[in-house]
């Protein structure tokens, strides 16, 4: 009963995902558009001269002189059957473009974001336990500074450190030619675990730290300070206080009785900023010549090439609206009242 | 048999540490002094309390919400929470002082020595967390199986036996929560054990916390409110539970309360608490009918009774601030039978009339009435 | 209740007024019919853009930046609604055909000033219409001279082309057209060459479907012309052994025999046909018509006359076509056929000195040395396979992580050093550092269709306001070479006698006066 | 998506509360705060020790911008191309170092105090003023007009914001109130989903309830009952957003969409420097430390705020 009530609304948010999709498309079609500048000008480069008759052919090529209401329904039309349409300025299929681009930037984020938890829960946490010392102020002061540095400045003076001073690690890429994995997921950490092939694993992860440290840092300040106030609200409870009153001992309070439900808030914010640190990651992937989508979609508004931003961008709304559904099912886990309701 | 237990307790008090355990006190509190350090000073939560409670006994302790009821419970437990310690006194248990205990040794206490439950089930249970299990987590923090023996590691079993022996356990372990959650009256519980606590009643999440408090078998259980947040009629089914236990399972129990009549019908003896200290200290029956201490006969008075025609009162004044308390009584302020003595010098506790009274007025009063009948509590 | 949030109410409006009265410059009122200019420019330049408006500003022209991005630039620039804009075009033929063609002739795809004049049309006519040099040289020398004395636009600079290498990379020698060829390039140690690209990403791997010099940068690696250029632009033989002019508008190309594609085809005449029917018919691509047709300009036609000749038609005289030439790679017909156009982008084969090996188009391409490589033009030297096993090209779009690379041993070669880096790279005992002169004019253009600009004096006086020496040794750390009009150096056709306008402020002032633009 | 994007938005308020530490109060407790005499903001905010040091940097900054003109040692827009990129010294006259114009820093900074703060009290304000408004609106009536805001405010969400803010500034071209829209038209969802469900708990107070007997109409009740007792959460939302919206500034900068160079702000001043960083690293830092300050003062301010307001401190 209960499993196929989750199942019922989970088919019901899946379903909901195809309007909201649709209207980030249609959004996406609109806005570029709208935009200035010309994707077939910008196609033909500059050099010689073009005449332009040869302009126009090309224009008519890509069906760029149709009336708008023609060219969205064609779109529209290619969306039902699943096909997202073909890249003006690189000639290739648009889903083969984002398909090699997405795991790259999801890797990164997904590490960004283990980053941040794995700094900010602990922080968060001790910070609420030892709320009001030095540790506490200091870690809150720093987390403030954390938030406010932009991710360019970050990534640059982790190059000059890291890389550059004190050599540890790469100065950009995911990893050097002849180390790849055999490619099973793209997620080079992923096949490099599947395969066994342990230096691939290393070096990836090497390339992996600097970026993910970049661009998880103000995730983290943002993390530890929503983790500390809800570990200090949780750490209040009655239920805390009656766990210690059962002679729990106190690590166990901590973990058990007050993190575990801390967690939640978290949780919801985790959802929020995994969805910000895949759509917002461009700056850091431009930096860290990662191959991922952000650069795509950056070069591709840029280059106004119309299919390949339209089909980005219902790529990064359908991602967020598919973490979202999956910190719902998290919640499920982390708090049982939610379930039945 | 109440009137021999006061004056057990004042003998406790009288003569000091040393004879507590010789009188079989199972909790004996001396000279308590809790502080909460705030912006405007420190609150004085708990102002030198003393208190008794003897094996099998029904404590009840009654006052406004604010006087340090359950400041004084958390002592007992030390709980309190940061930035509130305790300054000076003693907490003994079988004559053991828990403020000398390492906090581990104090861990051991709690739960299983003395158990508390709270007000609000609502809050005080685990939403996360299956009620079975925590019934049963309580076993396990205190290593302890359900027949109460403490859980010593196997010692050179192999493997497959110990994991036989965890399966055991742990079957036993369901079984007693089973049990557990049957005898303090929750229907079905070989179900509703892997239930959540959103998904049981209020009245019904109260029970649950008292089986978590009475897995380990307890000799004290001390009870903060417990009934407040309840139905008038779960109110008095939780109650009725309380009391089965306490006469079965022989467990003493401390219940804190602000309603003067529950703790009238429920208790052996009562201990009125006003402004962080106790203000009379007797037996229920005498506290009742011939309340001795101004501020008990206005609790008394402010409470409606079925088939009296005297109008409430309500006691004038304040519950006064707690940071800033005056040399004198601190029921000075609000007391109708105040002399002058009242605002300079603070009155002891003192026996009077089989039971113990802070009250400077009442005091001599209350001498004479004594001297008058001839009896003296020794 | 209210009151306790008035004083926050106060300090919000308080801050807010504060800041808007005083934050937000004023554009300087100067005197009563000050010229008053804004200066479009795209990020790249703003530091530029700054130092040119408050050189403006010490003439009197009230000036302001505006930071755009390109394309939304562009089309409003097009739109006539800009009045002066720092642009930038490149020159890949050492000619200015594919410069002051397209930037200056009339109503020409480049020409964002608006300029028209018809003497100077018909000296570019004139020099486009014949293949005799000396002609063609005359020509080119009048336009200039036009040029000069029309103004249209603010003459700029063109940047060197700054590059770095590891001191174990031999024989390396950034080229003017910022290609670069790894067939010449050893390594001390090693087999494997790295190279940092100043690139998002390259477009393609099939030599037709692209317009942009990264992509050729890569491409060219793999893939041969029939002709190919020395580092100073000089156009000698590759996959052709010779060639003959029959006539202003036929060319005959003698093919090298015993050429083979990577996978083991034989190169042919026919091969040669398909490549350039891919790019100047119609449609040719499966449906698609290759964006580098117009490179070709007026190619007609090219014939198999036998297995190793090809014949060139053109529909008009094109002096450029040798240089055009350089351009186009020949692909194997019948592997393209085989797999198809996408199949061919996916799996390229060419038969330069590297095979395709893998390559992500925004991360890395990988090529291996292709060991039956013909030896490349024989006018370069060494001749034979690749000097090193293996070469990739990573993409680096950012240039300071670029330089941090190249201090850490990471890549053997990086494109474009910022100039301002360039000397720190440069005492690094380590690494090499060379430049090479560039291909691209950097310039301010100005409306010339509309006042002020349509004014020659105003254009003048702008010319005399900016200090591009002193921006060129600060901003680009002397990495710039100034011009005097529109025409490079580098280019056929130079004329050397022009010099660039002097920085001359009250020249410009007295300009403006005269155009009626009150100077102080 | 009916219940289950409910339950999504009502964790993400509290999520966002939580995060910017805003107190999701009982409702009694903000029904006290509301009616109960409580003097002394002020006075309690200077003896809050974050509060007050907070305020006293936010000041004096204020201070700083408002006097930049007399304060900066230099005109913040002077080019000086010979002495570009001078390092940090005492007694050069550029006590911060020149950037790569020769422009000194330290006037700069002084002056990019003014732009950067005005970009984030601008972009605070219309997000506040339009999240809020229609907050308001959506949380007092729901229905119809609250839902089409439901399904748009998810549209914004989802869409990835860099990818809109190039777009716009491409339609709009640059421009210092152009970026201001462009950052605010994101930037009032929050506003708006904290003051839809803050008013959505606060109508069916007692005094909510009081004022429609006496028969105030709702925009009366809206403004002049409701406002007052949602306005301090709000409050302190705005200043936590503000440090975030200059650092969008200079994001912006790095793809060259950012303020108008020749106005100083400290998220172009990064962005510039950023270039720089190998040589010349203070081109960069010392605006970064500029606005790392600031967004800890306005946090600071943020949370003391939040404790002063919050009735729970009141109590112990």
């Amino acid at each position: 009963m209960r499993l196929s009530r989750l199942q019922v609304k989970l088919i019901e948010r899946i379903a909901a995902t195809i309007p909201l999709t649709l209207a980030v498309a249609l959004a996406a079609f609109v806005l570029m558009r709208a935009i200035p500048g010309d994707p077939v000008d910008i196609m033909m480069g500059e050099g010689a001269s073009s005449s332009g008759e040869e302009v126009a052919a090309l224009r008519t090529q890509l069906g760029l002189d149709e009336p708008i209401y023609r060219q969205l329904s064609g779109y529209l039309k290619g969306l039902l059957r699943g096909d997202l349409g073909y890249s003006i300025i690189r000639s290739r299929p648009v889903a083969e473009m984002i398909w090699e681009a997405l795991p790259a930037t999801i890797e990164l984020a997904v590490y960004a974001m283990l980053f941040a938890l794995a700094l900010g829960i602990p922080v968060g946490v001790v910070s609420a336990l030892k709320h009001n010392t030095a540790f506490d102020r200091v870690s809150t002061a720093v987390s403030f500074v954390g938030v406010s540095l932009p991710a360019f400045w970050l990534g640059i003076v982790g190059i000059l450190v890291f890389s550059m001073t004190l050599g540890w690690m790469p100065t950009s890429g995911r990893i050097p030619y002849g180390l790849e994995p055999r490619h099973i997921t793209g997620f080079l950490t992923l096949d490099a675990l599947l395969t066994g092939n342990m230096p691939a694993l290393g070096s990836a992860l090497r390339h992996l730290c600097l970026p993910a440290v970049t661009l998880g840092l103000g995730v983290a300040a943002v993390v530890a300070r929503v983790t500390r106030s809800s570990m200090l609200d949780v750490l209040g409870s009655d239920y805390v206080l009656f766990a210690r009153a059962k002679g729990v001992p106190e690590p166990a309070v901590t973990i058990r009785h007050a993190l575990r439900n801390a967690m939640i808030p978290t949780v919801t914010l985790v959802g929020l900023q995994f969805g910000s640190l895949l759509g917002g990651n461009m700056i850091v992937e431009t930096i860290f010549g990662w191959p991922g989508l952000g650069r795509v979609v950056v070069d591709a508004i840029f280059a106004r090439d119309y299919p390949v931003v339209q089909a980005s961008v219902m790529v990064y709304a359908l991602t967020f609206v598919m973490v979202n559904l999956i910190t719902d099912l998290l919640y499920t886990v982390l708090d049982p009242k939610i379930a039945l309701q | 048999m109440a009137c021999s237990m006061v004056s057990n307790m004042v003998c406790g008090m009288v003569h000091g540490a040393g004879t507590a355990a010789a009188t079989g006190m199972l909790l004996d509190v001396c000279d308590l002094h809790t502080v909460y350090p705030s912006a405007r000073g420190d609150v004085r939560a708990v102002r030198g309390v003393s208190l008794a409670v003897a094996p099998r006994e029904v404590l009840g302790v009654v006052g406004e919400s604010g006087c340090g009821k359950s400041a004084l419970m958390l002592s007992i437990m030390r709980l309190l929470p940061r930035p509130g310690r305790i300054v000076r006194g003693a907490v003994r248990l079988r004559g053991v002082d828990l403020l000398g205990l390492s906090s581990g040794e104090m861990r051991d206490v709690r739960g299983r020595e003395i158990a508390m439950v709270f007000q609000d089930p609502m809050t005080t249970l685990n939403p996360a967390y299956r009620v079975g299990d925590q019934i049963s987590e309580s076993l396990q923090v205190h290593r302890m199986t359900p027949s109460g023996a403490s859980i010593s590691p196997p010692r050179n079993a192999c493997v497959r036996s110990r994991l036989w022996q965890a399966r055991r356990a742990r079957e036993e372990e369901r079984d007693y929560v089973i049990e557990l959650m049957r005898r303090v009256g929750i229907p079905s519980p070989d179900h509703r054990h892997l239930e959540y606590p959103h998904q049981f009643s209020g009245g019904m999440q109260q029970r649950i916390m008292i089986a978590i408090a009475l897995a380990c078998k307890p000799r004290l259980l001390l009870a903060d409110e417990p009934t407040t947040a309840l139905d008038v009629t779960i109110q008095a089914q939780v109650l009725d539970l309380m009391e089965d236990i306490n006469r079965e399972m022989g467990t003493a129990i401390v219940i804190v309360t602000h309603d003067l009549a529950l703790a009238g019908d429920f208790c052996d003896n009562i201990a009125v608490m006003y402004a962080g200290q106790v203000v009379e200290w007797g037996p229920a029956e005498a506290i009742m009918e011939d309340p001795l201490h101004p501020y008990t006969r206005g609790l008394l008075l402010s409470m409606p009774r079925l088939g009296s025609r005297q109008p409430l009162r309500a006691i004038p004044g304040e519950v006064p601030d707690l940071t800033s308390v005056s040399s004198g009584c601190a029921f000075a302020p609000r007391c109708q039978q105040r002399t002058d003595r009242c605002e300079a010098e603070e009155p002891p506790l003192q026996i009077a009339s089989g039971r113990m009274l802070r009250c400077h007025a009442v005091q001599a009063e209350a001498h004479n009435r004594a001297r008058f009948r001839g009896c003296v509590a020794r | 209740m209210s009151m306790k949030y008035r004083w926050m109410t106060a300090i919000s409006i308080g801050l807010l007024l504060a800041c808007t009265a005083v934050s937000l410059p004023v554009a300087g009122s100067g005197p009563s019919k000050a010229l008053s200019v804004i200066v479009d420019t795209t990020a790249d330049r703003s530091d530029e853009a700054q130092a040119i408006v408050e050189y403006l500003r010490d003439v009197g022209v009230s000036a302001e930046v505006r930071v755009w991005e390109w394309s939304a630039l562009k089309e409003r620039i097009l739109a006539g609604g800009r009045q002066m804009y720092l642009t930038d075009w490149g020159s890949a033929y050492f000619d200015p055909f594919d410069l002051a063609v397209p930037k200056l002739k009339t109503g020409d795809r480049g020409n964002y000033s608006f300029y028209s004049n018809p003497r100077f049309d018909a000296a570019l006519d004139a020099a486009l219409g014949t293949i005799d040099a000396e002609a063609r040289r005359q020509a080119y020398f009048e336009a200039q001279e036009i040029l000069w004395a029309d103004v249209p636009w603010v003459f700029g600079y063109s940047l060197l082309e700054i590059e770095a290498a590891q001191a174990d990379v031999l024989d390396w020698q950034p080229s003017m057209d910022s290609r670069m060829n790894l067939h010449d390039v050893g390594l001390k140690r090693g087999d494997t060459i790295v190279v940092g690209m100043a690139a998002d990403g390259i477009l393609t791997l099939d030599p037709a479907a692209y317009r942009d010099r990264a992509t050729e940068t890569v491409i060219r690696n793999m893939f041969d012309g029939l002709v190919t250029r020395t580092v100073d632009g000089r156009v000698v033989s590759e996959i052709a052994e010779s060639w003959s002019v029959v006539s202003d508008t036929e060319y005959v190309f003698n093919i090298r025999r015993g050429i083979k594609f990577h996978n083991g085809d034989a190169l042919t005449a026919d091969d040669v046909v398909f490549s350039f029917d891919r790019v100047i018919r119609d449609g040719a691509m499966g449906g698609r018509t290759s964006p580098r047709k117009g490179l070709l300009g007026p190619l007609a036609a090219v014939e198999k006359v036998d297995s190793h000749t090809v014949k060139f038609e053109l529909s008009s005289p094109f002096p450029v076509l040798l240089q055009a030439l350089v351009h186009v790679q020949i692909v194997p017909m019948n592997y393209v056929l085989n797999v198809g156009d996408d199949g061919f982008a996916r799996k390229p084969v060419g038969c330069g000195p590297f095979k395709f090996v893998e390559g992500r188009l925004d991360d890395k391409v990988v090529m291996e040395r292709f060991d039956g490589y013909y030896g490349g033009s024989s006018d370069l030297k060494p001749v034979g396979p690749a000097r090193v096993k293996r070469a990739i090209f990573r993409m680096m779009p950012d240039p300071t992580v670029r330089v941090a690379a190249m201090k850490t041993g990471e890549v053997h070669i990086i494109q474009t050093v910022p100039a301002h880096l360039a000397a720190s790279l440069a005492r690094d005992r380590n690494l090499q550092v060379k430049s090479a002169e560039g291909t691209r004019v950097y310039c301010i253009e100005m409306n010339c269709a509309r006042a002020p600009f349509d004014d020659v004096r105003v254009r003048m006086a702008m010319n005399h306001a900016v200090d591009w020496d002193t921006i060129l040794k600060t901003i680009y750390v002397d990495g710039a070479t100034r011009l005097a009009t529109a025409f490079l150096p580098s280019g056929f056709g130079y004329n050397a006698e022009l010099a660039p306008y002097t920085y001359d402020p009250s020249k410009a002032r007295a300009l403006l006066a005269e155009a009626g633009y009150g100077g102080r | 998506m009916g219940q289950a994007s409910l339950r999504t938005d009502e964790l993400y308020q509290g999520t966002l509360a939580r995060s910017a530490n805003i107190p999701v109060l009982s409702p009694a407790g903000r029904a006290g705060r509301a009616h109960g005499a409580r003097a002394g903001l002020w006075p309690r905010l200077m003896s809050h020790r974050g509060g007050r040091l907070g305020l006293i940097i936010v000041l004096a900054y204020v201070a700083v911008a408002v006097a930049a003109p007399v304060l900066a040692p230099h005109p913040p827009g002077a080019v000086n191309l010979a002495g570009r990129l001078t390092p940090p010294a005492i007694g050069t006259g550029n006590l911060l170092g020149t950037d790569q114009l020769g422009r000194d820093i330290l006037s700069r900074i002084m002056h990019g105090a003014r732009v950067s703060m005005l970009v984030g009290l601008a972009t605070v304000s219309i997000s506040a003023a339009v999240g809020v408004g229609l907050g308001m609106v959506a949380g007092y009536y729901g229905g119809a007009l609250g839902r089409v805001l439901a399904r748009f405010t998810e549209l914004l969400l989802a869409f990835p914001y860099l990818i809109f803010v190039i777009g716009a500034m491409s339609v709009m071209g640059p421009g210092f109130w152009n970026l201001v829209w462009a950052l605010s038209f994101k930037g009032w969802v929050e506003f708006y989903r904290l003051s839809r469900a803050l008013v959505m708990s606060e109508k069916n107070r007692e005094y909510v309830e009081a004022a429609r007997v006496l028969g105030r109409s709702d925009s009366v009740i809206c403004v002049r009952e409701i406002l007052p007792n949602i306005v301090s959460s709000i409050l302190v939302l705005g200043t936590l957003r503000m440090g975030n919206m200059i650092v969008m500034e200079s994001s912006l900068s790095f793809l060259g969409l950012g303020i108008p160079p020749r106005m100083p702000a400290w998220g172009s001043m990064i962005n510039d420097g950023r270039r720089y960083m190998l040589t010349s690293p203070w081109v960069a830092t010392f605006p970064g430390l500029a606005l790392a300050l600031l967004v800890l003062g306005m946090n600071l301010l943020g949370e003391g705020l939040r404790d002063v307001l919050d009735p729970k401190m009141m109590e112990g």
